[in-house]
């Protein structure tokens, strides 16, 4: 297995699909001759030619209607954001037209399409650029959602998004495109979506997050195992919805202790929800209530002095999961 | 013979009140009857266009009739005075055009040629309903007849038509898409996003704005700034003209201009068809504090799209007086047999509110993501 | 105490509010010579003229970020949309601009802003017209939630909104609009923002409910005490943010046993937030694990012989309630 | 004497590099020195509006330093090549008129007179910064100096300066919103939905385009349809034209017109205004993909706004070299003043994170809502 970029799993994974299947296309601001505002679609332009990978103007309401449109009819778009937080001028396409077409047309209209693109802070681009809307598309019937947080599963999740047939929002992140991992290099490698993935095993605690927050879960392990001798589990949630509640439920039962983190703002954010799944079915189990890290609760500030602070980094996850111990 | 209009009287539910058959001397208007898409027209054609229009405006009436006494819940958005728009348009479109509308579906549902029964029985909300009773009056949908769909948020079908579009060009196909809004749509910022793309990619899709003067309580002086609205279409280099709405074979002229702009140059247009709805913006319009009742009826008694037409065809002689009475009780007799399919036809089970929100819980078989994907759903 | 209508009461209280405060003005599409979609402004443009009670076209982002431009030049609009739903195509205006430019000029710019209008189902209106968004207004920092249950509440709710300083989301609903009740008259009626209403006291269970929720809690409230001698009390929540902790861990420190009701979808709901809430700080307080009923959880259905059954009605809220004792 | 642009170096950190001085050519163009509201201005005046465009720069070149330094976080999207177009636009405004912006702010916010040491600490994410080091680069405000921001969503600001515009009706005030915005913002709806406000209620705001030919790495005619982007509000009957950017002259004169149109009849106006920038769309791109060294060069060569502004000001005797070095090294010496001021000011303390979110929160005196309003921030 090779060593690669979870942008180059991205890149593999989208390569791969497109060269699959000729339904499939890449369409977004800048995704063709830029490469990518990130640099994910590199060399995707060369070997598909400028039909396959699509430029659009920002207009994102119509080029996410369009790519739903286009998907009703049989295509299996993917849709590029250059953040979540412009998918915002699109709201009204997402979350009524691919989300709910197949139920009001009773099941005549398929959406198979993915809305994808960096939904984090961290890199001080203020509170507009900043939106983790992983819960307002989870809390919505219809769409699926999911965030990996490793090079492979960006590539075998994103093909697995883009093979299914329901419309689904891949939240990535700016900073995890570095991130280095193994990733296959079977062009049939699918993870399938709802499936969470232990990141660590312990019998101490357990911290359930998703996206970037894994990382830093599994650094505040470290921190614990190294200086506490304490034994934390890390689940990595992967899929929002689907969601693997068996997976959850067996960490509570292992451990009883359970921090949750992520990166959502924290009212109503996808830990309410995980919270509340925990105590309905393992209320027993708990030996403490569960307890969350989310960002601060204010619009993301610019100034790295508070945006670092803002975001659960190492040093308040460490916190809050010592209260629980 | 009868007057076709006379959806006044439904609300008392008389339907077959006598009016006058004077034919309507037609204002100075340019004949489109010897444009040769309308010239070369069988009788037997123009009899079902007629024919056509006739079955909406009763389907209609008779839904209207439903809505009263109770059978059909929420909105119902009544396309009576409109229906040479759809049928003229449809009339003209190949098997490889496309249609998308707004939430006053009804006309384009029944001109693709959907059956009465689905859909008066999906708006009483039964599971024989087009959409199972799942998606009501504002959400038809026939993808077999390339019917794509009623859409409820105002302006939200204009990206989907032109994606329509894209699909057919990008797989080769030399058919259009069709997408019909109101006046008050073009108020909507996705519909200029959505122009410049058809115009920068050089998409097949008409967008037909339905000009019925009015914005829900709103008139067109009061909601948009700049006349012809379809000019709007001008800036982003696409060609659009106005026409009028009640006149069947302009409506075909039109329409079969830009179906051919669009096969032949794979072009965008803009048409802005003028038309007048008779109901109000829905059954739950009061209709009282925005136009005048003299303004209906001069509509009604000079603009009828259905008796102008019928006038063509009895001064054609295509039709007679003893035809048009059949017409019209078939016609009648089918909206009123669609209304007793409804009622006769049972309420989905709560225990299939859960099907068709995705394919892959309704394709079990072929599922390959696993966890939980519906919460709480505890009854 | 005079007793009118939910919609009368809001007349009432933008009738006073636009007479008391020349910077107030409503605007929305058909509020004003049609005198609102739901009759909310009748009367109000023969009162106040065009200039106050201005008709927009449909254009809600436009008019909702122009509205959010006045704010910020210090005057105090009223946007009403037809269904909160349609704030959807102005999702960026409201969730950016409204919830952060205070944050983001460090303070220097307010937005005092009201939108308004309802947001339920149970009107067979289908999917696209039956959204219930508080939860992802209440998960924006920078804005302000209210959902009044009654026609005092709508009106001293109302009138606290326009005065606030800061941006105001009201959630109000189509089936209440016509619930009569006793509104006070005095001009200075407020209820202040933050406060929940202890609907009906009592000492089994708490059913802790928002929005029209309340009066179904009420209902199933009156059959348990009536059928099973069971003593409910009914928490209103009232406000969504802020909100009213300290009142909703005092009915669980009573009762011990709690049950949630809302409109709201159920991943993330608002009703997800409260439970964690719940069980991070009563956890010891719980003798049962926290349950909730919610809308279910698919778009929303047309059929009256669906939605009917889909939204938290009697009968499934009162089946939920009787697990719990 | 030093040529103005040299940002080109300030890469390799030297910006004292010698350059050709040679005056050049005009390009056949209109005189606008001879319209009256250029022809009436007094010398310093001139100097001032020298000054000005060459203190953005000096700013803008500083801040980029900074950045490649480290100091300077997310984005930072640079003016430099535009400087006549903002400080021409502000020139002409009167006490009552108002601005509004995009992310590339930093021009505007300097022209209307917000001093470089708190911008400065603001892209520092210092507690000294113009929005407390909460808002960065993209979101500089000033209301006390009618500025009321830039705004990070691509045409997002475009309903809000059509708000401002409507206040200004509102409150009886004799003043007009300019709002800018860029080439590829027209491509968002809500530009097209405050077009038709603005012009339905004949709202004092004009839409300054500056097109700059890009909208990131995609050139004006790869992502609109149409020529020129003005036109987009001829459906919308509002007034319209194009304008040369490199000319300060010509600027005036457009916004002054525009300025007399809001001012005298209540009307909008769509200006765009032709101009380039030198830098990538932020300095984060490589800027390789998409325009060709030449293109820049040529501009730079041919159309800097400052070098040709610079040789009228030398041509008509209103500056002397001497005076320009001078200028330029208070403007140099401002910016690097700036960037020490920025590097010496505190942090923000991650107690006044919460700051500033609600109005109440921080003015708990006049506080009238009672409950929890921030959830889970406990540290
Ligand atoms: C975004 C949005 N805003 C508001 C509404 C409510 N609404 C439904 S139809 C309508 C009027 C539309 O008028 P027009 O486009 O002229 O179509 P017509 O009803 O005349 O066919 C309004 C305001 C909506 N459905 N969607
Ligand atoms: C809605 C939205 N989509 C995308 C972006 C990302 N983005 C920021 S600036 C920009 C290009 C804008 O170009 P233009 O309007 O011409 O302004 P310029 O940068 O040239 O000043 C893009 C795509 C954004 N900020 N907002
Ligand atoms: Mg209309
Ligand atoms: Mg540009």
């Amino acid at each position: 297995m090779a060593e690669i970029t979870y942008r180059e799993a991205l890149n593999q994974a989208l390569s791969e699909e497109i060269s699959r299947d000729s339904n499939v296309v890449l369409m977004g601001e800048e995704v063709a001759q830029f490469k990518g505002s990130y640099k994910v679609s590199e060399g995707l332009l060369e070997k598909f030619g400028s039909e396959r990978i699509i430029d659009t103007p920002i207009s994102e309401a119509a080029f996410s209607g369009l790519a739903v449109g286009a998907a009703m009819m049989g295509m299996r778009p993917v849709v590029e954001f250059m953040f979540w937080s412009f998918s915002y001028v699109a709201f009204d396409q997402i979350f009524n037209n691919a989300a709910s077409v197949r139920y009001m047309s009773g099941g005549l209209v398929n959406v198979p399409i993915v809305f994808r693109g960096p939904a984090n802070g961290g890199t001080n681009v203020g509170a507009t650029h900043s939106h983790t809307p992983e819960n307002f598309a989870a809390n919505t019937p219809g769409l699926k959602v999911i965030c990996p947080s490793t090079p492979a599963d960006a590539k075998g999740m994103l093909k697995a998004a883009i093979r299914d047939n329901d419309p689904v929002c891949i939240m990535e992140n700016t900073i995890l495109y570095n991130l280095k991992g193994e990733v296959p290099e079977d062009e049939d490698f699918i993870i399938p979506l709802g499936k969470a993935r232990v990141a660590c095993e312990g019998n101490d605690l357990s911290i359930i997050a998703h996206g970037r927050s894994v990382q830093v879960a599994l650094q505040v392990a470290e921190t614990l195992q190294e200086k506490h001798g304490v034994s934390v589990e890390v689940l990595d949630l992967r899929s929002i919805r689907p969601l693997d509640l068996e997976a959850i439920l067996e960490t509570v039962r292992k451990t009883n202790r359970v921090l949750l983190v992520e990166e959502n703002k924290p009212f109503c954010g996808v830990d309410a929800q995980i919270a509340f799944l925990i105590q309905e079915h393992a209320f027993d189990h708990l030996d403490a209530p569960v307890k969350r890290i989310s960002a601060i609760d204010v619009p993301q500030a610019y100034s790295k002095a508070l945006e670092n602070f803002q975001i659960p980094n190492h040093d308040r996850v460490l916190a809050k999961a010592m209260e629980l111990l | 013979m009868e007057s076709i209009y006379h959806d006044a009287d439904i609300q008392k539910g008389d339907s077959s009140t006598k009016a006058s058959t004077t034919v309507v001397p037609l204002p100075n208007e340019t004949d489109f009857s010897t444009d040769s898409i309308n010239h070369s027209l069988e009788a037997e054609e123009k009899i079902r266009f007629f024919s056509q229009m006739l079955r909406i405006r009763r389907f209609e009436e008779r839904s209207l009739r439903a809505y009263q006494q109770g059978h059909i819940g929420g909105f119902l958005h009544l396309y009576i005075g409109q229906e040479a728009v759809a049928v003229g348009s449809v009339s003209v479109m190949s098997q490889d055009d496309h249609v998308i509308t707004a939430y006053r579906d009804h006309g384009h549902a029944i001109a693709v040629g959907m059956e009465m029964d689905e859909c008066m029985a999906e708006l009483y909300g039964k599971k024989t309903g087009c959409s199972k009773g799942k998606g009501g009056s504002m959400h038809f949908f026939a993808p077999d007849k390339n019917f794509w769909g009623g859409h409820g948020i105002v302006g939200g079908q204009t990206p989907l038509g032109l994606g329509m579009a894209y699909a057919l060009k990008t797989k080769g196909t030399k058919g259009a898409c069709l997408c019909f809004m109101g006046d008050g749509a073009t108020n909507q910022g996705s519909f200029y996003e959505s122009l410049n793309l058809a115009s920068l990619w050089n998409l097949p899709v008409i967008y037909v704005i339905e000009n019925n003067g009015y914005s829900m309580g709103t008139a067109e002086s009061r909601h948009s700034a700049g006349e012809p609205l379809a000019r709007r279409g001008e800036a982003f280099d696409i060609d659009w003209s106005v026409h009028q709405g009640h006149d069947l074979y302009e409506v075909r002229s039109a329409i079969h201009k830009a179906l051919s702009r669009a096969r032949e140059n794979s072009r965008p247009s803009v048409l802005e068809i003028v038309t007048y709805r008779y109901r109000g913006h829905s059954v739950a319009d009061p209709d009282q504090t925005y136009r005048s009742k003299e303004e209906i009826e001069e509509y009604k008694q000079n603009k009828d799209p259905i008796n102008l037409f019928r006038d063509k065809l009895l001064k054609e002689g295509v039709l007679t007086d003893d035809k048009i009475q059949a017409l019209d009780k078939a016609a009648k007799d089918e909206a009123e047999a669609s209304a007793e399919f409804a009622l006769a036809s049972p309420f989905p089970d709560v225990s299939e509110l859960m099907d068709d929100v995705y394919w892959e819980t309704d394709n079990p078989e072929e599922k390959s993501s696993s966890g939980t994907i519906f919460f709480e759903s505890s009854r």
